[in-house]
């Protein structure tokens, strides 16, 4: 057996500008800021983590509850509940850069203006990250969210504007409920990302039937776990074989061998989101089961592993 | 807070529906404190359905034997799940999760009032504060007999309780509730700590603010992470402002000052 | 306790000129002409079968694999697969009335000539069908289905047209994977149909890590089952409180509290279908437990029940 | 065919991961015919993950007791599920599924080959022919040790076997195809029924082809519902104009003249 994998090698990802060193990251809003993982595990073994998204103000996100439980997935409606860029800027990076690992802070504007605040915010702590994801798909806030979707247009201002004042990488976080996926990671792309992170929760909801009500106290959720899987994995995959865009593959997450697929599938590097509340270890354990099946497979470098799916389609 | 697995040491059946689980677990009666909790996986190896772990309060711990207890409802698929466990499989678990209860150190005499399942949390508590000297006087209340034999791991902790059910089946018929605000002139300088159904919470609220009295209550909310990183299980509490902040059962909890406790 | 229920009093659903005496159909493909179920229960109890879609011609269908499993759900490619309309109108329809329930052809045209084509033919049975479902919506053809969906003009057109040929009820059978079904559903409702069936199978894939191929042979497939229930909830939900059209509420309904969970969030009727895989029986099991929930709530009519968590928000 | 619960009688570990699963059924016993199948429900009541039931041939009746039983190979998440299985609990299963194979009436003489867990339809038909008073040939491959002990059931079934590993292991050293190719003359005029992997079935239908020999093949494809209602397990099989239509297996099958397969 070749012996590639005493260390990372062959492990290392680039997106755009972007370099990590391997592909597993963590989801933004599932991960806080890493550091109650950090008591299970040594987080500095991941490729990097994406905090919660932060906006300009403090938000007290949505009314409780906020969390439902549905057939192999969970429903949210945390609506970013955050202390503000400012904070996280303050008091929780320096702590975060502690663990040893790659910081992607996840912001999230109401509005263009509110995303050019917040870059000018990040531009004095641009040493200290990777990369920014802007968060243009939550489905739980009233203002901004999953609209910017709808339009490629918006997405591409976004990101030009955020470009213009930033220099380190730029991921935007794309939401699968919209029809126009290609259009806005095209966009996205020509403005100046270097990745999109592809799903974000699925709107979703849930009434209870003994008091004829939602079980969340926003009506309306998002839908994770390993239930919205296949639908992230068609998107993953009609966007990787357009070529537009280095993708982050998220849904339902929950092995090794999920993140395989979507890999194969044509995604760059996986973001692990809900499988972290439930296997508070599995960013590790994915990362160590994506090379023993490299080696298995004796594949020397991940890149080589990326998109083999679409390509054995052609081959036919 | 570790990831841990466990071997069940029993699984004792209560009565139809209420069942104690009994878990080998070092790390657990070492380190767990009264008013936490662990977060159970309710799905075989390999599955992921139901997908979130459960939380449950941590209900004794036998330091001597390494090993630790949960006292559980049946509810739904998860505590089905668990209700069907055996002897001699492991339990997949989180813990201990949760802030320890923090005891108010000058206050020497307590009254602990438990509703239903909400007794879970009091009789560790009530272990504790018996150890270290404290006078605890335990009331419980329950809907329906599930809890008719519980009375036996209660009398372990302590003598001074009393067992209320509504509709007198067993124990006194009745409320604990009414019974405080009968008696109260025993119990105005106790301290309480209450556990139990909202409106059970909500009437205690109101009942003790009128009297200035000080009380902690255990709460409970919907979980994804246990473990403070998701937001998921946030309850409003009152702030200096006259508003309110969403804080999080899992960590910042399950233990709250009751009178900050906001229910609308 | 009230017997209102010693027969099926306080059951029957009208939607638009549809009249059906209980909630509970099947759905298009997964109860084939009913015969096969008939072997194991009555089904003449049901509301309403619904047919596999039938196209002018006979379609061979997809290449296999066709099925594959994923978390709480599975992924078909069939790609409607039939005998064509006229194996229908001459062979199994007869057979098919024999099981006494009332039957609801589902049709699929590749354009709009097809559907005015089947349209002709299916006048000559109008006599002995309750209602035709038009199926807009397939995921797993070339060309029309789900496409058909992309265009609130083009749904309009067809259900004009069918509208003109047919007297008999018109459902149209909508896709949840456009952001339009709002639009879809007027378009439906202006140019004469009775009701909307919400949703067909979300669009979705899944590859084998192992081979590194698509686990099904057409590549991607639909997904259905209890995975989807939430998002089709959502779909059923935003509809209906906009009071557009009458509404089919499906996707992943299993037991009758999943059928309950729809009626509560506006739905008329619901169509049970990937369930009936699962367990034969369930179209039964869930009408019975309807009638006993109803009972045990003391609802006499299930119009009482229908959208009532829409109204207990509005309540606040 | 009909939804049944049936107590499991025993679950019997033959290897590393293969068992073989006992149920109590008159139903099935005095119904199910050979080549049918039934298809199980591999999670727990009130659970729907994994989803899909999971088709498995029927392996042996006994009709004294009302017993049948399964075969089978632990693969996935519904078959580690069945090796869990234990004595006393409840199998759901609906059956018997699928056509019952057509023994050609006029044959007198047949060749049974099994590749595999391919070898489990094959071993009820044995015995179904052996009671008409048919002469069997039975052949079984193997890849590894897996099958060891399966010996012990054929034995009972007829004496008239060969078993062959690819390692050599146990049995003889080899595959069944070869050693028919090599002694071709003696199994010329017999009908041949074979179940197996899809390459074993491919090289046997090739080369039983050029000897213009029948042959009945018994198929495998993912099925949905089980009862032809869905479209979702057909293959290819050829039809007279040169061209092929697709057939169920679950209901079409999962018998077909191997012939009429088209593998591409
Ligand atoms: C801190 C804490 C301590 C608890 N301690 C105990 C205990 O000691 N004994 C006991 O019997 N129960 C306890 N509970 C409640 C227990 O967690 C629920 O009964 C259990 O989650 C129900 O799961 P289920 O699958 O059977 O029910 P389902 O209704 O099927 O569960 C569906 C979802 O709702 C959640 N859920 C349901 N009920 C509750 C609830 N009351 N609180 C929080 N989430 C809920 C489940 O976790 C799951 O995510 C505690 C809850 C909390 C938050
Ligand atoms: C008619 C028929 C008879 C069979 N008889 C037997 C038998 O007697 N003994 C035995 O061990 N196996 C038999 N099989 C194969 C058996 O159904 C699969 O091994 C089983 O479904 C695997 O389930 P899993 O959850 O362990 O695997 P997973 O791989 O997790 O299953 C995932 C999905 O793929 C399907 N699947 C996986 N493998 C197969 C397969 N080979 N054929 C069809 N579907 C598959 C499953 O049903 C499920 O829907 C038979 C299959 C068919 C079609
Ligand atoms: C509780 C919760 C909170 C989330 N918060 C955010 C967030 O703040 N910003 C964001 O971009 N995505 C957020 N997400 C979406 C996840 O990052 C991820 O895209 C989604 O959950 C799908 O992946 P999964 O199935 O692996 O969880 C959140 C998801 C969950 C479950
Ligand atoms: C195997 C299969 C075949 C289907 N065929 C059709 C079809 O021919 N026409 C159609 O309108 N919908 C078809 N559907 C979609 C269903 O009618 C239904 O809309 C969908 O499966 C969601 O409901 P469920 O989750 O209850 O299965 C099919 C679904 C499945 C699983
Ligand atoms: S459950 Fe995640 S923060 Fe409490
Ligand atoms: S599995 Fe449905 S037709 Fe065969």
């Amino acid at each position: 057996m070749t012996d590639y994998f005493s260390d990372e090698t062959g492990l290392e990802v680039r997106m755009g500008n972007i370099v990590l060193k391997n592909p597993v990251i963590t989801c933004s809003g599932t991960f806080a800021s890493g550091i109650e993982y950090s008591k299970f595990y040594d987080v500095s073994v991941l490729g990097a983590i994406t905090t919660k998204s932060f906006s300009l103000e403090r938000m007290a996100g949505n009314l409780p509850p906020r969390i439902c439980e549905t057939s192999s997935g969970m429903l949210n409606s945390i609506g970013l509940q955050n202390e503000g860029i400012d904070y996280f800027i303050n008091e929780q990076l320096q702590e975060a850069k502690k663990l040893g690992v790659e910081i992607i802070p996840s912001i999230f504007g109401r509005d263009l203006d509110e995303f050019k605040k917040i870059a000018y915010k990040i531009k004095n702590i641009e040493e200290e990250i990777i990369a920014v994801e802007l968060n243009l798909s939550c489905p739980n806030v009233a203002e901004g969210g999953i609209a910017f979707c709808a339009s490629a247009e918006q997405v591409g201002n976004i990101v030009a504007a955020t470009k213009e004042i930033l220099h380190t990488g730029i991921i935007v976080k794309l939401s699968g409920h919209y029809n126009n996926i290609s259009e806005t990671a095209s966009a996205a792309k020509k403005y100046g990302a270097d990745a999109a992170a592809v799903i974000n929760t699925i709107p979703a909801t849930a009434f209870d039937i003994e008091t004829c009500k939602p079980k969340l106290g926003n009506i309306t959720g998002g839908l994770s776990g390993p239930a919205i899987k296949p639908v992230a994995l068609l998107k993953v995959f009609e966007l990787a074989k357009e070529n537009i865009i280095p993708i982050i593959g998220i849904g339902g997450i929950m092995t090794w061998q999920d993140a395989i697929e979507f890999i194969i599938a044509g995604a760059s590097a996986v973001g692990v989101g809900t499988a972290n509340f439930i296997y508070p270890e599995c960013g590790r354990d994915i990362l160590q089961g994506i090379k023993q099946y490299m080696r298995r497979k004796n594949i020397g470098d991940i890149k080589m592993l990326k998109g083999i799916a679409i390509s054995n389609i052609i081959k036919g | 807070m570790k990831t841990l697995k466990g071997e069940i040491v029993a699984n004792r059946k209560y009565s139809d529906n209420l069942y104690k689980l009994e878990v080998f677990s070092p790390y657990i009666c070492k380190n767990a404190k009264p008013a936490q909790f662990i977060n159970i996986k309710c799905s075989r190896q390999g599955s992921d359905d139901p997908l979130l772990r459960r939380p449950f309060s941590i209900y004794e711990i036998d330091e001597q034997f390494n090993v630790f207890s949960v006292l559980f409802l049946v509810r739904g698929r998860g505590t089905q799940f668990m209700a069907d466990l055996r002897k001699g499989e492991s339990l997949d678990f989180v813990g201990p999760l949760g802030q320890p209860i923090k005891i108010p150190e000058n206050d020497s005499r307590f009254v602990l009032i438990g509703g239903g399942i909400g007794v879970v949390p009091l009789c560790l508590i009530a272990k504790n504060l018996k150890s270290i000297g404290k006078t605890v006087h335990f009331f419980a209340g329950f809907k329906d007999e599930a809890f008719y034999t519980w009375e036996r791991d209660l009398i372990k902790i302590l003598k001074d309780y009393k067992i209320f059910s509504e509709n007198g089946v067993f124990g006194e018929k009745g409320i604990p509730l009414n019974y405080i605000r009968e008696n109260f002139s025993e119990f105005k300088d106790h301290h309480f700590i209450v556990c139990g159904p909202l409106e059970m919470l909500k009437q205690a609220q109101s009942f003790l603010k009128d009297r200035k009295v000080r009380a902690i209550a255990i709460m409970e909310e919907k979980m994804a992470c246990g473990i403070g990183a998701c937001m998921g299980c946030v309850i409003k509490i009152k702030n200096k402002n006259n508003g309110y902040s969403y804080k999080k059962v899992c960590s910042d909890g399950p233990a709250f000052d009751l009178m900050e406790v906001c229910f609308d």
